[in-house]
C-alpha cells in the first residue's frame, strides 16, 4: 500500500509542464484562436516527445506505460489548455482499442501519423472528427456532430470520462495560479487585492476543493489500471469531484480578476470555456452522480473504514 | 397589506399586454452587443417610445407616463413575460434620466431628457477607469477649465454601450491636485467629439460590448456639467444609488429565467442530478423572494421611505441568484452545454445567459464591496481593517 | 397593491418587542432553564397584552386580528426565545378552531385561562402537553409523546408552519444581533473581530439570506388571511426560506463567536437550539420542499413575471 | 501507486480486528465530557495499553508498536469500523507524545511518556488565554523564575481535559516584558499543584469538557520545561503542526461517519429533500477523498516528505465535510432532530454529532485562520491587510 505518485511519473509530468510551459504559452492559443486552431508543429513536437506512443504497448512502438501516467499528462495537457487531440487519441482510444485487441492502428498512433476522433453515444459530437462542424463556446475545440452509429461502450466513457477528469484538475491548477498572480498585482485601495482577506479567502476556498479531487482522479486511474471490478465508481467520483472544483474555480477566478476576467484581453477564458466544455462531456454531471448513488445508496458498494480500497 | 391588484392595475396591465402582443419584433434581435444588434435594438426603444412605452416612471414632461413603482412593476412583468428585447437605453432610463431630473438645471432637462425618452439618443456610461474600479473615488482622468469649455484628457473604461453610443456621462477630476472623492465633477460628453477614440473591448463570448474612451485635449462645454463643480461624487453616489437599488434589475426577469429553467428541466430531467432538482425548485423561490422584496421597498418607497444599503442586499441577492439558475441550466444541457450553436443553427441561450450572469458579481460595485457596505452600514461593523 | 405592513401593524410589534425585551431578557432564559421552564408571571405578563386573544373574534372577547399580525407578533416571540405556549394556542390553535367553527374556548382562551397543546401527526409530540415526556435539545421546550389519535389536519399543518417560520426569522434576527455585538466587543490581533473583512462576510452574507427570507414570511400569512388557493404552497416556501437563513445565522453566530459560542456562558445557544427544534417542527425540510415542487416542477401553479402574486 | 495492502498489513488488520471483536465494551461509554464517562475513557485507554494498542505510532521504547503511518491508517479503519469509544488520551497521544520525543531530555522522555503510554496520566492541553484564542501569541500567563522553580500566575481557557485529566502542558510567558512569540516557554504541570483551581466550562449541550484553569503563584519545578527556556513557540507550533496535520482526524472517523448517514438516509427516506439525498451521496465522496489524501500524505512523509500548509487544507476539509454529514443528517431526523433522547430512552447521536461538528470549524486554529494560512503560506498572497 503507497499512495505515492512515483519519481519517475513526477519527472515525467513535469518535463511535459516544462515543455508546454515553454513551447504552449498563452501566446499560442491566442494565435491559434485566430487562425485555424491546429498547428502540426506542436503536434510534431508532441510526437518528438513520444506522449501519442505513451500507452501503446511496446511490442508496437510505444512506450507501455499506464492510465495513471497518462492521467498526469492529462493534467499538464490541461494547464496548457492544448488543443491538440492528444488526450483523445493516445489516452483514450489506445487503451480502448487495446482492450478490445484492435491493435492494427497503434503503431501509426504511437508515430503520430494517425489520430482517433472518438464517437460515444453519451457525447452530441465528435472532437476533431468528420462531418457537420458543430461550434463550442471553447474557440480551440473542433467538434462536428456525431454520427447515428456512435457505439455506447462503457470502458470507452470510463477512460474519456477519466481523461476528462485529470484534465480539469490541470485546468484548475492553471486558473487558480492566474488568479493568485493578478490578485499580487492589481491594486485597489492602496494594496494589492490579494491582501484582502475576502479575496484570501475565495482563492483558499476553491484550493481546498481542487487539492480534495486531485487524489480521487490519481485512485481512479489507478483502479482501472488495476481493473479492479468497481473501477466506473471511482471514475465517477473522479469526474465529479474535478469537474465541480474546476467550475468552483473558475467562477472564484474571473471573480478575482474582476471586469478584467470578463473580456478576451486576459487569458483566462481560455480555461475557462475549456472547464465548461470537459464538465459535460463524457458524462454529465448528473450521469456520474447517478453512477455514485447507485453504488452508494444502492448498496452495491462496501462502504465504511474498513472499505477505503477494497 | 394588500396583495390584490386594483382594477385600474389590472387594466393597465391588459394594455401593455395587449400592446406588446401587437408590437413584439416578430423574431429576436441580434445581440445587444454588436453592431447591427444595437441598431436593431434602438430601432425597439424608438418604437416603444412611439407607443409611449420607453420611460414608463418619468414624468409625462419629459416624455413619460408618470408610472409609480407598482405600474412599473407590473409594466416590467409583462415586459418580461413577453420575452420583449434588453433595453439598450437602460443608461439613460435608470441612471442618467433620474440623476438629471435630480441635479439637472431645466436647460438640460429639456436638452438632454426629451431626446432621451424618444430614443433618439443612447447613452454610454463612463465610471472606471484602469486604475480605478472598485476603488472609483481613484479616478485621475481631468478635466480641466478653460473658459466656458473643460478640457478633458485621459482614459477611462468599462464604458457600456460605448462602443454604439452618442453620448455619454461621467466623473472627471476638475480640481488639480485634489485626492479621492474631492474635486470631482458630473460632466455629459458627445462621443463623437474630435480627441474622443472608442475602443470596444471584446468579451470573453467574442462580442465587444464595454468600451475604453481615450479622451485627448476634448473640448466640451461648461454647461455640460451636471451640479456644480466639485460635486460630481455625491451626484454619481445618487446614481450609482439607482443602478445598485430598485430599478437595476427587475424581479420579471429573474421570474422569466426561473419559468425557462422549470421548462428546461422538464425536457431534460436525464441531466438533472438531485441537487439539480432543488435548484430548480429554489430558483422559482429565490425569484418569487427577490419580486416580493421589491414589491416590498416600492411600496416603502410610496410611503415616503427612501433605501440605503438595502440597495446592496438585492445586488448580491439578485446576482448570486442568477448565476446559480444559469449555472442549473448548463447542467440540464449536460453535453450540449458546451454548444454556443446548436446543430439547428439556434443560439445556446443558457451558455450566453451563464456567461452573462458571471458578470453579475462583478460590475454595478462587486459584491465584495457590496458585503462590506452590509456589514459597515446595515450591520455597523466597525470601518478599519481592510474593508 | 401595496405590500406593505401598516403603522398599526409595526406599532403593536414593536410595542411587544419593547415588552419582551425588557421583561424576557437572557437573564430570564437562564432562570427558566434553572427552574421550571414556566412562569405564570410571565404568561400573565402576555394576557395582560391581551396576546391570547388576538386572534380572537371581537364577539368572544378578543382582538379579532389576522394572522399577518400574529405572525408579526411571533417573529418577536422568537426574537426573545419565549418559552410560553403563546404562539401554539394564540396564533395556531385559536384559528384552526375558529375556522372549524369551534368557538367553545375561545373566551376562555383569550382570557388566559386555557392554553391548547396541539396533537398533529406531522410531529412525534406535543408541545406542552400531558402524556410521557420527551427531552428537547431546547431546555425550554417541553415536550409530550403525541398520542396515536392526532390530527392530519392541513390547515393545522400549514397554520404551525406558518407561524413556525415567523418565529424563526426573529430567532435569526436575535442571534445575528448577539453575533454583531460579539463581534464589535471582541478584540484579536489588535482590532475588533468585527473590522476583519471574513467576519463582514460571513455575517452579510447570513443577512442577506434573512432579509430575503421576510417578505416570504409575511407574503405567506397574508395568503392564508386572503384564503388563496395556493396558501400551503407559499406557506412552505416560507418555512423552507426562514428555516434555511435560521439555520445559516446559526452556523454563523457560533462561528463568530468562536468557542465561547460553544457554552452555556453565553446566551446564544438558547436560540440555536429553538431554531433546531422549529426547523424540524411543523413539516421537515423535505416535507415543505416537496410540496413547492410538486407546484413548481409539478406544474400545478402558474409561474413566471405575470404570476408574481396569481 | 501501490493500493494494495501487503500480507502483513492484512494480518496487521485482522489482528487488531480480533482484538476489539474480543475486547470492546459491552455497551457504549457515557460521555467523555462527564466525571464517570471520563473514568470509564481512561479505563479504556488502560485497556488498549494492556493490548498495546495505546500509542501504536510510538517507538517500542516509549511504549508503543512502531507502527508506520500505513499501519496506523488501518488501526484507525479497523477503530472505527468496530465503534470503539473516543480516545481520552488524545492530547498524549498526538500532542504532547510527539513534542516530547522531538524536544524532551532522555529523563523528560522516561518520566513522562510511559505512563502516558499506559494510560495512567491524562493530560490536558493549555494553550489559550481570554485574550489569547486564535491571537495565541497574546498570551499573558507568567511563570517566573526562582531559583529551580517557576512561578506561575495568570489564567488559562477552553483547555480540553482539564476536568478531569492528572497533567497538564501549555505555554508561558517567562521573560518579563517579551512581546509576541518572544520570551515563551513550554512547561509540563501537575493539575494538582497547590493554587490551581480548575472551573469546568459548560457547553452548549450541557456537559463540562472544557476548563478554565487559573493559576495563583503555582511552584512549577523547573525540570518540567520542555526545550531551553523562550524556546517555548517553537515548540508549541510543531505541536500544533502535529495537531492541525495529519492525525487530528483520522479518515476511518468520517467513513464511519458517512456510512451510518447512509444507513440513516436508507431508513428515513422520506425525510429527505432531493439535495439532501445528493449530500448523502457526496458524504461518501467526501470521507473516501480525505481517505486518500491521507493516505497520500502518509506515504510523502514516509518518503521522507514533511507536512506544512498543507496541514490548513486537511483541517478545512474535514471539518466541514463533518458538519455538512451532521447537518444532513439532522435534516433526516426530521421531527424527531429536536429530541435529546428519544422515547425509547435512547441518547439521539445525530443531534450529538451536530452540535460536535459545530466546534470542528472553530478550535484547533479557526478555520478563517487556517485560509489565511493557506492563502498567504501555500498561495503566497500578501500578509498586509486584515490578515
Amino acid at each position: 500500500m503507497e499512495f505515492l505518485l512515483s519519481d519517475d511519473q513526477l519527472t515525467l509530468a513535469e518535463g511535459v509542464k516544462d515543455y508546454l510551459a515553454g513551447t504552449h504559452g498563452p501566446e499560442v492559443l491566442r494565435r491559434l484562436d485566430e487562425g485555424s486552431n491546429r498547428d502540426p508543429a506542436i503536434w510534431q513536437g508532441l510526437v518528438e516527445m513520444g506522449l501519442p506512443g505513451l500507452l501503446v504497448p511496446e511490442d508496437q512502438g510505444g512506450l507501455g506505460l499506464k492510465l495513471l501516467d497518462a492521467a498526469l499528462i492529462a493534467a499538464e495537457c490541461g494547464r496548457a489548455c492544448l488543443a491538440e487531440p492528444l488526450v483523445d487519441t493516445a489516452f483514450v482510444a489506445v487503451p480502448w482499442l487495446a482492450a478490445k485487441g484492435d491493435t492494427a492502428d497503434m503503431s501509426a498512433i504511437a508515430s503520430g501519423e494517425k489520430t482517433v476522433p472518438l464517437a460515444h453515444k453519451i457525447n452530441g459530437w465528435v472532437a476533431d472528427g468528420d462531418g457537420a462542424s458543430l461550434q463550442s463556446v471553447d474557440p480551440l475545440r473542433k467538434l462536428a456532430a456525431a454520427p447515428e452509429n456512435a457505439t455506447d461502450d462503457p470502458h470507452l466513457l470510463d477512460l474519456g470520462a477519466l481523461m476528462s477528469a485529470a484534465q480539469l484538475v490541470g485546468i484548475a491548477d492553471a486558473m487558480l495560479e492566474q488568479a493568485v498572480e493578478y490578485a499580487k498585482m492589481r491594486h485597489q485601495f492602496g494594496q494589492p487585492i490579494g491582501a484582502f482577506q475576502a479575496v484570501k479567502h475565495h482563492l483558499a476556498t476553491a484550493t481546498v476543493a481542487l487539492e480534495f479531487a486531485k487524489p480521487v482522479v490519481w485512485r481512479a486511474a489507478q483502479a482501472m489500471d488495476d481493473s479492479i471490478d468497481r473501477a466506473s465508481v471511482h471514475v465517477s467520483h473522479a469526474k465529479l469531484a474535478a469537474g465541480d472544483a474546476a467550475l468552483q474555480m473558475a467562477e472564484t477566478a474571473i471573480q478575482i480578476h474582476g471586469a478584467m476576467g470578463y473580456t478576451y484581453e486576459v487569458d483566462l477564458h481560455f480555461w475557462m470555456k475549456r472547464s465548461w466544455a470537459l464538465i459535460g462531456a463524457w458524462g454529465h454531471r448528473a450521469f456520474h452522480m447517478k453512477r455514485v448513488d447507485d453504488a452508494v445508496i444502492g448498496g452495491s458498494l462496501d462502504i465504511g473504514p474498513a472499505h477505503t480500497f477494497a | 397589506m394588500d396583495l390584490n391588484y386594483t382594477s385600474e392595475q389590472k387594466a393597465f396591465r391588459a394594455e401593455i399586454r395587449e400592446w406588446l402582443a401587437k408590437n413584439m419584433p416578430e423574431k429576436p434581435l441580434l445581440t445587444l452587443e454588436g453592431e447591427e444588434g444595437f441598431h436593431q435594438h434602438v430601432e425597439w426603444e424608438r418604437k416603444l417610445a412611439s407607443g409611449n412605452w420607453g420611460m414608463v416612471t418619468w414624468p409625462e414632461q419629459y416624455g413619460g407616463r408618470g408610472l409609480d413603482l407598482i405600474q412599473w412593476l407590473i409594466f416590467e412583468e409583462e415586459y418580461w413575460s413577453a420575452g420583449a428585447p434588453l433595453r439598450a437605453n437602460q443608461n439613460g432610463i435608470f441612471l442618467l434620466g433620474p440623476t438629471v431630473m435630480e441635479y439637472g438645471t431645466d436647460e438640460q432637462k429639456a436638452r438632454f431628457l426629451t431626446p432621451m425618452a424618444k430614443g433618439e439618443v443612447m447613452w454610454a456610461q463612463a465610471w472606471s477607469e484602469p486604475g480605478a474600479g472598485s476603488d472609483m473615488a481613484a479616478i485621475t482622468t481631468k478635466a480641466v477649465r478653460d473658459g466656458d469649455h473643460f478640457v478633458i484628457s485621459g482614459q477611462k473604461t468599462w464604458s457600456s454601450r460605448a462602443s454604439f453610443a452618442d453620448w455619454g456621462f461621467g466623473l472627471f477630476r476638475t480640481e488639480e491636485g485634489s485626492k479621492r472623492h474631492k474635486g470631482l465633477s458630473f460632466i455629459l460628453f458627445d462621443l463623437n467629439s474630435p480627441g474622443i477614440t472608442r475602443r470596444p473591448i471584446r468579451q470573453l463570448h467574442g462580442e465587444p460590448g464595454f468600451a475604453e474612451l481615450f479622451f485627448d485635449e476634448v473640448r466640451v462645454p461648461a454647461e455640460n456639467m451636471l451640479a456644480s463643480e466639485g460635486e460630481g461624487w455625491n451626484v454619481a453616489m445618487a446614481t450609482a444609488g439607482f443602478e445598485r437599488g430598485l430599478m437595476l434589475r427587475s424581479p420579471g426577469r429573474f421570474q422569466a429565467t426561473a419559468k425557462r429553467l422549470v421548462d428546461l428541466y422538464r425536457a431534460n430531467e436525464g441531466n438533472a442530478s438531485p441537487a439539480t432538482r432543488e435548484a430548480v425548485t429554489q430558483a422559482w423561490m429565490g425569484a418569487q423572494a427577490y419580486a416580493y422584496n421589491t414589491y416590498s421597498v416600492a411600496a416603502k418607497i410610496l410611503a415616503g421611505g427612501k433605501i440605503g444599503a438595502e440597495a446592496s442586499l438585492n445586488k448580491i441577492f439578485w446576482s448570486e441568484l442568477d448565476r446559480s439558475m444559469n449555472r442549473s441550466a448548463m447542467q440540464l444541457m449536460g453535453a450540449a452545454a458546451e454548444l454556443a450553436k446548436f446543430a439547428d443553427g439556434s443560439v445556446n441561450q443558457w451558455l450566453d445567459g451563464y456567461i452573462f450572469s458571471l458578470s453579475g458579481p462583478i460590475y454595478a460595485g462587486s459584491n465584495e464591496i457590496q458585503r462590506n457596505i452590509i456589514a459597515e452600514r446595515f450591520l455597523g461593523l466597525p470601518r478599519q481593517g481592510a474593508g
